[in-house]
């Protein structure tokens, strides 16, 4: 992927957010704060047979925190729990595609931090 | 004498050196003049050693050249005496070392008053003394965020030992009248501290006038370099204060069991100094002075007005701060649309209420830095006035002296753009 | 590989703009290469900007200028992890750091334990405690200018909660044993702090090796900027450490009523930061690193001996500090004939005892001042230690890279013709 | 003076002390000291219907501050006490004639201050 085509993936992601919105009955939840920047994303989750079957996020933040809250809900979703434990800060940002610096990194990773906390008790 | 930026930007080697970098972060930190880089190049080059204690030639320069400088920093707040002047690293040290100082001889159920519109810089020291029972009040900001003096008033209680606020708001360029603040306080015997990180760089500050006790700055804010600040402080005060740091210079006489201190300013100054802080500084003050503090803020005034009336063509344009030009400094914070808390989204989401569309500060200066303009975003060291205004956050631009209407119009224009182009 | 002093000399702008400048103050502060210069320069000229919060490419270049300068700090002294690395103003402020948290939590009846030989930034910060009935002991100096271990060990009593020594003294030259002198203290469950402010700039120093928990030091005693120092701290110590200085960047969140605090390192970097003295110190450390710290002390180690060899040849002269090469730094401290107290002056003229003529160490630096020789007198922040050497003052020579030996022998020289022409 | 005769009025001073020593029986004494650098002159003084009729010094200290002391004695004695107390710091410096710099201006005044505090009572 391009930068410029990534930029674009991101944009897309931003303005038109997949999963997006809360699950009413959720294996679990967990909101997760950037205090520096104070971007914030929560997620709620339903696990069946080490499955990730539904997830749906709402949050505030920079287009960057936003849209890889996005991403990283339709990767994950329908995968298995173990292989979304496997997946490391290198992989999301691959796939996220642009290189962001060391500050918007930090962006990037909020959601992927916070998904992995939820799934430390699976 | 109206400033002319386009000829001021020759003299700062970075706009040489980009010529289309539009730095509009001066609220944070400012550049530097070719004299500021020169006069410290000079010293290392040419002069460089310890103050005070040597007997050489280079020695006794350097001594020269950081006392002259501490005489010119002196003069330039109408201090009166060199000796009110502690040089410090900056304008947060400047105000811990009155927090560990006169803060620490407080005593349980003493209050410090505050104001809402304070950096943390001006919070954080006093809230470390919450442990020995010292209470903190805050004066409120009003609707047209000034400072709501009538609240200020009343909360100066009896027990109110000392009253520490800013005279330019980093976030709303709100300037407090620190004179009739610092009245308040006398009237009251409280201790009266100005934060005065934006408002020596930007107009003309005379210590004397304002009769404050202490007032604090910093000098990477007003073209010197970092790791420099001052700290003033009336006479007696000083001279009753204990120390705050202790080590070399700030001795008069030790053994294996006492101490004795140095006089003011050295009592306060332990260690090696920042020599090449202070002549980096006192260079800073002469460039502003051969620009005329007068003209800095005249300056300052015609941009702010340009940036109030470009801001009307904007729809979804908000700026916090007050419309006063007397009362404004220019430093221009502002959301494109409202970008409210986490929490309000939260609420929002589960009651289905729509919310409006806000473009995120962070984005709007990630935009702009791609048209080479640098403005700051996030909540400026202010958290608890971010609350009080309901934001997550703001986009700030903050114009200094080199900084042209032309600079402004892109800077607008860039808002405008990245309004279209970030819209959901 | 042996060094070259002479070609040294030449990277360094004061001796080619004085070449005759013979400067033999380095325990008290060092000049600057044209690398560090320029690196400092480079900053005001292309990226002076915050770090931290920028969001444009000014200050994100900026910040990893800051944060990689940290990386090599941290290398430089074997940390091992960048986060144990705090930036200070310089070793009387990292000291005094620890004396405000670590100190501040002793009780009654705690006991810190320094030697004798200390510099008074690492006793004046420990006094402080005994307003809270904190003892202070002092580990004893044997006749030879070593540290008697085992009066150090004798001193670890139980309510010994943090001992705090110097790595080398600044008036003997004297090398102690850290690495025994910690684990002695972590027997005894004890804090052990080393003051490395006269060992960084000269030998190489191993935190790891040491195993001490903190270490404090100056970059302006090895080749870097006045403004900046470090403390480098255990990662958990430093972690569950309260604050010292409130205000921006220390902070996590903040509100009217309540603060938390940021993660190590920055937790300790209150307000706006001297980058332009970290990026100093980092390209200081390049330097030496490029000549290699062993061949540092290996030259320092020939001139301390050539100065010994010289000494024996003039009557009159004392210096002192060990002779034993292993424990000695090249810190040359010294008095032509024996200059007492006063109070022993007093004494013996009331006694009708004829006095030695000696001369004072500050007409031996204003004389050797006169041919370009630049050497300290006085008592060097180490009062305690004059008073148990029975001298008022010393002259002290402190050579470093630059210095070559023939400047050594222009020294020595300038000592016999002062002792000639001063004789009353 | 030049700078050079002045140079050599002082080393004479500081090598040949005039009025160097304790009076047995004085009016008044002082001990003053430069804590800074440790510079140290004790002053008897024999004071007799309003004159300076005997003064003598001990001291420790740089030449200058030695010197200066020696300086000082010598041109008080038998002066009128009025006369002394006139006596200002630049008279004092012009007296020693060279220019000592900043620094070492405090050696020199270092007699001057204590013979100030002695004659206060006077
Ligand atoms: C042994 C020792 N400790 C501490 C210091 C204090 O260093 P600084 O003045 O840079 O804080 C010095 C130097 O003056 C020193 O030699
Ligand atoms: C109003 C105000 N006070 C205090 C500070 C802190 O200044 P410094 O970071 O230089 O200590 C700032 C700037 O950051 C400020 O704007």
């Amino acid at each position: 992927m391009t930068d410029e085509n990534s930029a674009e993936f991101i944009l897309d992601h931003y303005k038109n957010p997949r999963n997006h919105g809360v699950i009413q009955n959720p294996s679990s939840s967990i909101t997760e704060m950037n205090p520096l920047c104070g971007d914030t994303v929560h997620f709620t989750v339903l696990i069946e047979n080490g499955i990730m079957k539904d997830i749906k996020f709402i949050g505030q933040g920079c287009s960057i925190s936003q849209a890889s809250a996005s991403i990283l809900s339709e990767y994950v979703l329908n995968k298995n729990i173990s292989d979304i434990k496997n997946m490391t800060e290198t992989d999301f940002l691959g796939l996220i595609g642009m290189d962001l610096g060391p500050n918007r990194e930090k962006c990037a990773l909020l959601s992927l931090n916070a998904l992995k906390k939820i799934l430390d008790s699976y | 004498m109206s400033l002319i930026p386009e000829k001021i930007r020759k003299d700062f080697p970075i706009f040489r050196n980009n010529p289309d970098l539009i730095y509009l972060d001066n609220a944070a930190t400012t550049q530097k003049p070719d004299s500021v880089v020169r006069s410290i190049v000079n010293y290392y080059e040419n002069f460089y050693s310890n103050v005070h204690r040597g007997v050489y030639r280079i020695s006794e320069e350097a001594t020269s050249m950081y006392e002259s400088a501490r005489k010119n920093v002196s003069d330039f707040i109408g201090s009166g005496d060199p000796s009110n002047i502690v040089y410090t690293r900056n304008t947060t040290e400047s105000i811990n070392l009155l927090s560990y100082t006169i803060g620490r001889k407080l005593k349980k159920g003493d209050r410090i008053l505050l104001t809402e519109m304070e950096h943390h810089s001006n919070i954080i020291p006093w809230y470390f003394l919450k442990e020995a029972g010292i209470k903190i009040d805050f004066a409120k900001v009003k609707e047209d965020f000034t400072l709501d003096y009538e609240d200020f008033a009343s909360k100066l209680s009896p027990e109110t030992k000392i009253a520490s606020f800013t005279h330019v708001s980093n976030v709303l360029g709100t300037i407090n009248d620190v004179r009739e603040l610092t009245s308040m306080c006398h009237e009251n015997s409280t201790i009266a501290v100005v934060d005065a990180a934006q408002s020596v760089p930007h107009m003309k500050v005379d210590v004397g006038k304002i009769d404050c006790d202490f007032l604090a700055f910093s000098g990477h804010k007003m073209l010197g370099p970092s790791g420099i600040g001052v700290l003033y402080g009336k006479e007696d005060l000083l001279t009753e204060m204990r120390p705050f740091l202790g080590g070399g210079e700030m001795i008069r006489e030790v053994d294996y069991t006492n101490a004795t201190w140095n006089d003011i300013p050295w009592k306060f100054e332990a260690g090696t100094q920042n020599v090449e802080g202070a002549i980096g500084l006192s260079s800073a003050m002469d460039y502003l002075k051969s620009l005329g503090m007068e003209n800095v803020m005249d300056h300052e005034r015609r941009l702010i007005k340009h940036l109030f009336a470009r801001a009307n063509e904007i729809d979804n344009l908000i700026s916090f701060g007050p419309l006063d030009l007397e009362k404004r400094a220019a430093v221009f914070s502002f959301n494109i649309g409202d970008v409210i808390s986490y929490s309000l989204v939260e609420a929002a989401i589960k009651k289905n209420i729509k919310i409006s569309n806000s473009i995120h500060p962070h984005d709007v200066a990630a935009f702009m830095d791609h048209k080479n303009i640098a403005v700051r975003s996030g909540h400026h060291c202010a958290m608890p006035l971010m609350g009080h205004l309901g934001v997550a956050a703001t986009a700030r631009a903050s114009p200094y002296i080199y900084n042209t209407i032309s600079e402004l119009d892109l800077f607008m224009d860039s808002i405008r753009d990245c309004s279209m182009e970030m819209k959901r």
